[in-house]
């Protein structure tokens, strides 16, 4: 039995015993190559689970919809270890209860997929499996080329591409991590990012999610692949995650109980000015 | 719109020299929303805020930005002001055209553009200021004092002299800390346990004073005026409501050989002792780790010994809660670890002796009776080495800073000694003598001139053993020659340090402490006695390393600042606090890590059902000391700090 | 062009209630000034403005039988309003409009009026209210049931009281239970309770129903058992605007742009639109 | 016989037309994506594009539009009103379907009120169209009742030649038989064949979805609540799409000055709705991907006669979590009746 075959029918057993009330998956997308998420509530839906290694959406953004998890129930969703890594920064940040998250754990080996043991997030340590984890050679072939240029080379290459946004906010919307009920960028008093796609604006919305998610980024690259102007935006999130690795050895998402690296006072801070 | 008055001040000549005032006031008169603008050359003088009062009365001001000094030096005087013209105080703003801007500049114009844009940023920030009313919080008017050093002692009396009441912890068996283990003080030689004692008997004996000692606080929560504290009663095995402190169980104890920690090992002392023989209470304590009926569950001759059963192998440790509106940490300090000087061969030779030791060895109750004699011999030494700065303001060694105390006290090693042994020679190490104290150069004047005192100045590189004596090699630095000196005894000065859990204290009680674990201050000059935190005191060597007249004077003053906290029943406190959004706070709890004041609790939001519908952030304001870590942490910017609302400060930046 | 606005000079401001204050305003130019007069009809809105701070839409306040200001009332809450409420007599502030459509009066005439507010929904009711009183002639029997929650949360203190007074209108006024004070003289209880109870006649009456969506669904019912139909019963909608001239996409309820078609429709009218789009 | 525009003399084409007055805009790439740019010569065009990545709606109702420039004084506020430009633009290479997306938002923005913005451009624009060759799995103009070879919302039309050496060209306005009098020594007579029309599948049954929509119980269906369950509400197929034109009007600036600007805004956001109150009446992602269907097939129809969609496909093609208007109506064709 395939991995998917076994999936479909894990997941059609986790529905029909009523453990989980939702499972979250893939299914056929509109084209040959592409797979969409896919929610079976029913052991019949199950059957509809694809899982090959077109499965690269990270579906872990489905689990901080709002309300979803409210009635204390458990959701049952297939993720890779991008995903449970963003499953961790989520129960570290409160947003997740780790006994209502029920994992169908994957990976992809180029065009292989294996099946992740264990279910639930504790099963899964990845420490060390994420530091050393790189992006793939293409994404970090551009970032090294990025990291040579000379600070006003890298600004143009920022420029144009920030100048071709158009505040859809498909990156934001995509992302685990985004899940404040309202985005600074809604704020309106006072009005900290200008609402306008301007390239100026646009320089303001991507580098406030940089910095929001600077620390706290899974690196699925989710952003990257819904930006639909192209803007390689995966590139920026794996800047700030180096940074916060080298200043902070901190890397977001090896377990549930990180407490947020930018955000957590220490007594014997170096800078006294504040106790 | 808003009607802002702004008012230039000249300081004298120490803006108007710099700044073209003139020009600063024509550019204020021409912003949007200024109703008057005006300059005086001195605004802070009472006929410069009568100024300010008529112009608010007369222009019905809705928001008043003094372009003057520092809001350290006259925020207060101009709020007054504003509130005496009936103006809400919160709606003044001081644009800093001194500090930050003439006193730093010498170009003229530079400074005029920079002065207005200073102020015009203050304007646009007082146009979005809100009317703030102080926060009135209750106050429990008892004290608690966390050490029972003289620090602690003087502190504790002071406040219960006042009438108020208080706790005072001490973790020892015996309040009285390291004063009670010093033989004479410097600069007038009385003796320490002579003056220490009275005052030891006193805060026992205080009816507003609860003494509790061989006790530790746990857990402190709360916030100024309104503390929680649990402090531990470690078990003594001995009832302190029975025990007449008659010595005959410390008499009959069969472990005699324990190495006494009052006398720096010195001494011996038995399994249930008192530290010492004045101490306070007079009750002693059973070290469960050596009594023999704890190790092997024989003996009990202590039990048998007690007239009137005192003895309690069965006591327990326990936990009591009280309430309190202040707390004075006095957690005194330790001694630096020697052993960081293996040079100087502190273990390895018995005669290589601490101050500390010294002090032992001087004290008439000390276990040599007041004869100095060697540790290894018991003979009495010709000559003694002491070495200044070993320890302290060595930065290889982890101490920069000056440990205070060491010339005045190897000073008066010096001269202890040769009182007691006439024709001693006590030679000295030192790199400076810092003798700056009333009496105090005297005083180490007197060591050199009178009682022979011979300084060397220079650093010793080693110290070894040579026929029986202990040879240090050093150099002097003034003769630019290697020196030797064979001596019987070498007494290091050995650093003040923070008590080995300091940090880890600091942190339970949330205080804060620099890279050595000295706790912090609000502000070293001016508020020296104060901690960051609301409503915690310092006094001590806690703080830094000090001698007992400043321990002593600290501590009279913090208590000082219990008192006037005590003398009202509400304590009013600055509206500068956050408040969160709970519509859109996200419950990522990040701000509740990231406040230093662990003021950020979690708050349930339920329907009128009682379901819980989702966790929020939430503010306590007593505890919230207004820092602003919070609002530039929240990703949602769920949180607002008032009188420093994201609004305003926005404002302020977009009108640079 | 099309969103530019005419600046409008602060005439005066009145606080009416906790955060809600009135401003009165006048056109700086003449031009503006015609054409408001040829354009406006009572029920109308318009976007009134702070340049820096955005527009924010509301009602004209004031009948169209006054044609020389513009008076609104708001509610400070967001960006806009906030800096609103601090406009003095004096200062500038913009108005675009007027938008939308109106209350088809002269169809009222010859008829009853029952004029039914809650709280801050008194403004575009007494729009109303007024263009019919400054021709009273023209209309029978004149009944407002206004309600709010608190006595503090009253609006229009002064006309309530010359309202009152009048022997040709009949003023019922109340607060929630729990709103009154210990000299309040009027009714306690919910507006709907107390329209039933005063049970105004159905008989040739057209009844003007403005409040927050709670209480314009609860009045309903109690009109509909007075016997009212709901061709008879006129609202407005206020929906989240813009443009304020059916471009921007915001307003719309179903196919209905609330901006160009409202804000004023019949209950019937209502009833027709997807209601959970409302 | 028809005229013909060979491909090599494309540069003299866009010389002629920069003379005569005009920028000339077409389908560029640049900075990995293709959108609709200003061209100076053949070669700066990108043919080989089923459809730019970007719609030639960001030219007619750009994202960000400054409507008016103000200035805060001391005793008063300083307003102007700003107009778009006047310049003349050709826009060469538009697709059908984006052609047609104009078409359709002129009566929206000139019902009633006109809006300057829209029209100014409008009347100073030729869009000069080009029949598809090609179409992808996305396409689906013919299930809304167009056409790879739709003159809607075109100027010109021009018709690929099958041989690939130019294309076949007419005028369908008068605007179009004006520009082409801008170049006719250009212009050849010829009678050579054209490429094949693709041929694009209907993917649903359009009258079906009309009927199923229109139906007032179908308002409250938990068909709604399924099929966006994956919808993450960002804006990228409204914002991509040639007919949405939701915007939002913010003033932008700092003490002293700023600009009055019409920002392109989106139904699919959460807070497009919101009162001030708080109340939300579309506070849930299915009642919004309700509205957007609803405006596109009953709404906007209702009101202006056509459906608000040319059928580009961009929705789909771009959806991050591969959703879409098609398979949407798909669905509702599909629904039992």
């Amino acid at each position: 039995m395939g991995i998917q075959e076994q999936y479909r029918s894990e997941a059609a057993a986790l529905l029909s015993s009523g453990e989980v009330k939702l499972v979250i998956g893939f299914g056929e997308g509109s084209t040959a190559d592409r797979r969409r998420p896919l929610f079976a509530r029913t052991p019949e839906e199950a059957q509809k689970f694809v899982l090959d290694a077109a499965c690269i959406a990270n579906l872990s953004t489905y689990l901080v919809t709002e309300g979803l998890l409210s009635d204390g129930k458990k959701v049952a969703v297939f993720l890779k270890p991008d995903g449970i890594r963003s499953v961790n920064i989520l129960i570290s940040e409160a947003q997740l209860k780790p006994d209502q998250v029920v994992i169908l754990g994957y990976a992809i080996d180029k065009a292989e997929i294996t099946a992740l043991e264990g279910r639930n997030i504790s099963d899964f340590s990845l420490g060390e499996e994420i530091r050393s984890h790189t992006p793939p050679p293409h994404i970090l072939q551009e970032a090294e080329r990025i990291e040579e240029m000379n600070p006003a080379e890298r600004f143009e290459f920022w420029k144009a591409h920030f100048s071709k946004c158009i505040k859809c906010y498909a990156c934001r919307q995509v992302c685990p991590m985004c899940y404040c009920r309202r985005c600074i960028v809604d704020v309106n008093q006072p009005q900290w990012v200008s609402t306008s796609s301007h390239t100026l604006g646009n320089f303001e919305w991507n580098i406030v999610r940089a910095f929001h998610l600077a620390g706290r980024c899974a690196a699925c690259g989710a952003c990257d692949r819904a930006c639909p102007v192209n803007i390689p935006l995966r590139l920026v999130n794996y800047r700030m995650g180096k940074e916060v690795i080298d200043a902070f050895d901190y890397c977001a998402g090896e377990n549930s109980s990180q407490k947020p690296v930018l955000a957590s006072f220490k007594q014997d801070d170096p800078e006294t000015f504040i106790l | 719109m808003a009607k802002i008055g702004v008012f230039v001040c000249h300081c004298g000549e120490n803006i108007a020299s710099m700044v073209d005032t003139g020009t600063l006031v024509k550019a204020m008169s021409d912003h949007p929303g200024v109703a008057i603008c005006n300059e005086y050359k001195y605004f802070c003088s009472d006929p410069g805020q009568e100024t300010v009062k008529r112009a608010i009365r007369e222009h019905n001001l809705t928001g008043v930005v003094v372009a003057a000094c520092s809001p350290r030096m006259h925020e207060t005087t101009f709020r007054k002001a504003c509130a005496e013209a009936g103006l809400n105080p919160y709606m003044l703003e001081l644009a800093n055209i001194r500090e930050q801007c003439s006193w730093v500049h010498s170009e003229k114009n530079q400074a005029t553009s920079k002065a207005i844009e200073i102020t015009r940023s203050l304007v646009e920030k007082v146009k979005r200021n809100n009317e703030l009313k102080p926060i009135s919080v209750p106050v429990t008017r008892r004290a608690l004092v966390i050490g029972g050093g003289i620090a602690g002692i003087q502190a504790a009396l002071d406040i219960a002299g006042a009438g108020r009441e208080v706790v005072l912890v001490e973790r020892e068996p015996s309040i009285g800390g390291h004063m009670s283990q010093l033989s004479e003080t410097f600069p007038t030689l009385d003796c320490s346990q002579c003056i220490l004692t009275p005052r030891m008997v006193e805060a026992i004996q205080h009816p507003k004073i609860t003494v509790m000692t061989y006790s530790e606080v746990e857990e402190v929560e709360g916030y100024i005026g309104n503390f929680t504290a649990k402090i531990r009663k470690k078990a003594r095995y001995v009832d302190m409501s029975k025990c007449t402190g008659c010595g005959d169980c410390i008499q009959k104890c069969p472990v005699k050989k324990i190495p006494s920690e009052f006398e720096c090992g010195l001494g011996k002392r038995t399994a249930i002792y008192t530290p010492f023989a004045q101490a306070v209470p007079n009750v002693p304590v059973i070290d469960k780790s050596r009594c023999t009926y704890f190790k092997n569950g024989k003996c009990k001759i202590c039990e048998k010994s007690c007239q009137i059963d005192a003895i309690d192998f069965e006591q327990q440790e326990s936990v009591e809660t009280f309430e309190f509106g202040a707390i004075v940490v006095a957690t005194g300090f330790q001694i630096q670890d020697t052993s960081v000087y293996g040079e100087y061969g502190y273990g390895k030779y018995k005669d290589v002796i601490t101050g500390l030791h010294f002090e032992r060895l001087a004290s008439a109750s000390g276990p040599t009776a007041g004869k100095i004699q060697r540790p290894s011999d018991g003979k009495e030494p010709e000559t003694v080495v002491f070495i200044q700065c070993a320890g302290s303001r060595d930065p290889s060694k982890g101490v920069k800073y000056c440990s205070k105390i060491c010339c005045m006290y190897t000073a008066k090693h010096a001269m202890l000694y040769t009182h007691k042994h006439h024709g001693s020679n006590s030679k000295i190490f030192y790199m400076d003598i810092r003798a700056a104290g009333k009496g105090y150069d005297e005083f180490t004047r007197r060591a050199i001139e009178e009682d022979g005192a011979d300084y060397l100045r220079g650093r010793v590189s080693k110290v070894f053993e040579e026929n029986g004596k202990l040879i240090v090699r050093g150099v002097d630095t003034l003769l630019g020659k290697p020196v030797e000196v064979a001596a019987d005894m070498v007494v290091l000065a050995t650093a003040m340090t923070p008590q080995p859990d300091a940090k880890q204290f600091a942190k339970r009680i949330g205080i804060g402490y620099d890279e050595y674990g000295f706790y912090n201050e609000a502000h070293l000059k001016l508020r020296p006695v104060e901690t960051a935190k609301a409503g915690i005191y310092l006094c001590g060597a806690c703080q830094s390393p000090k001698d007992i007249p400043d321990s002593v004077a600290q501590a009279s003053a913090a208590a000082a600042k219990v008192l006037g906290l005590f003398s009202r029943e509400q304590l009013e406190r600055e509206p500068v606090v956050a408040a969160v959004g709970e519509t859109t706070c996200a419950g990522c709890w990040g701000c509740v890590y990231a406040c230093p004041y662990n003021a950020i609790e979690k708050k349930d939001i339920t329907d009128r059902n009682g379901n819980l519908i989702k966790q929020v952030a939430s503010v306590n304001p007593g505890l919230c000391q207004g820092c602003g870590t919070c609002v530039t942490f929240c990703r949602s910017n769920s949180i607002d700090l008032a009188g420093f609302t994201e609004k305003q400060i926005f404002a302020e930046v977009m009108a640079l | 062009m099309i969103y530019s606005p005419f600046p409008m000079r602060v005439v005066s401001k009145r606080a009416e209630a906790p955060g809600v204050n009135t401003l009165k305003l006048e056109f700086v130019k003449e031009e503006d000034h015609e054409f408001f007069k040829q354009n406006y009809k009572t029920g109308m809105f318009g976007l009134y403005g702070i340049f820096g701070e955005g527009e924010s839409t509301f009602c004209v306040a004031s009948p169209e039988t006054r044609k020389d200001y513009i008076e609104c009332t708001f509610r400070q809450s967001g960006r806009v309003t906030s800096t609103l409420a601090n406009v003095d007599a004096g200062d500038i502030v913009t108005f675009r409009g007027p938008y939308g459509n109106r209350f088809p009066i002269e169809q009222f005439e010859g008829k009853n009026l029952l004029f039914i507010a809650g709280g801050i929904a008194l403004p575009p009711t007494r729009s109303v209210i007024w263009s019919c009183l400054d021709q009273r002639e023209k209309y029978k029997d004149v009944t407002i049931v206004y309600g709010a929650r608190t006595v503090a949360d009253l609006v229009y203190k002064d006309e309530l009281d010359e309202w009152k007074k009048r022997d040709d209108v009949r003023l019922v006024l109340t607060v929630d239970p729990g709103g009154e004070t210990p000299d309040w003289q009027d009714h306690v209880g919910f507006v709907p309770t107390v329209l039933e109870q005063a049970a105004p006649s159905p008989e040739n009456t057209i009844a003007v129903l403005c409040g927050p969506p709670i209480m314009i669904k609860f009045t309903l019912v109690a009109l509909q058992k007075l016997g009212f139909t709901a061709e008879n019963v006129y609202t407005t909608l206020e929906n989240r605007m813009k443009c304020g001239v059916g471009k921007c996409g915001r307003c719309n309820v179903g196919s209905v742009y609330i901006c160009k078609e409202g804000p004023v429709f019949t209950a019937a009218e209502v009833q027709a639109m997807p209601q959970a789009d409302l | 016989m028809t005229r013909i525009l060979l491909r090599n003399k494309l540069d003299d084409c866009i010389a002629a037309w920069q003379k005569a007055g005009f920028s000339v805009f077409a389908p560029v790439r640049q900075h990995e994506m293709s959108s609709f740019g200003e061209v100076q010569k053949a070669s700066d065009m990108a043919f080989d594009l089923v459809l730019p990545e970007r719609t030639i709606k960001d030219h007619f109702f750009p994202q960000t539009e400054p409507l008016i420039k103000y200035k805060i004084g001391k005793q008063q506020i300083d307003s102007e009103t700003m107009t778009p430009p006047d310049r003349k633009r050709v826009f060469f290479g538009v697709r059908p379907c984006d052609a047609s997306g104009l078409a359709i938002d002129d009566p929206l923005f000139g019902w009633d009120y006109k809006d300057d913005y829209w029209f100014r451009r409008r009347d100073n624009s030729v869009i000069v169209t080009i029949v598809c060759t090609e179409a992808d799995d996305f396409c689906m103009c013919t299930s809304v009742k167009l056409s790879p070879e739709s003159d809607k919302g075109a100027d010109v039309m021009l018709r690929p030649l099958a041989n690939g050496a130019g294309w076949q060209v007419e005028a369908v306005s008068e605007r179009g038989t004006a520009l082409l009098e801008t170049i006719p020594s250009l212009l050849q007579e010829n009678s050579e064949p054209t490429a094949p029309v693709p041929q694009v599948a209907e993917k649903f049954d359009l009258e079906k979805v009309m009927e199923w929509l229109a139906s007032k119980e179908n308002f409250e269906s938990q068909f709604w609540k399924d099929i966006s369950l994956r919808c993450v509400g960002c804006g990228s197929c409204t914002f991509l799409c040639p007919t949405c034109h939701c915007f939002d009007i913010q003033d932008e600036g700092d003490t002293y000055a700023g600009i009055r600007r019409k920002n392109w805004d989106s139904c699919s956001f959460s807070l497009f709705t919101m009162h001030t109150s708080g109340h939300n009446p579309r506070n849930t992602q299915s009642t919004r991907w309700r509205q957007r269907i609803m405006h596109k097939f009953n709404y906007y129809r209702g009101k202006f006669g056509v459906n608000s969609c040319s059928g580009c496909g961009r929705c789909t093609r771009q959806c991050p979590v591969d959703m879409g208007i098609t398979e949407t109506l798909q669905a509702i064709s599909n629904l039992p009746r």
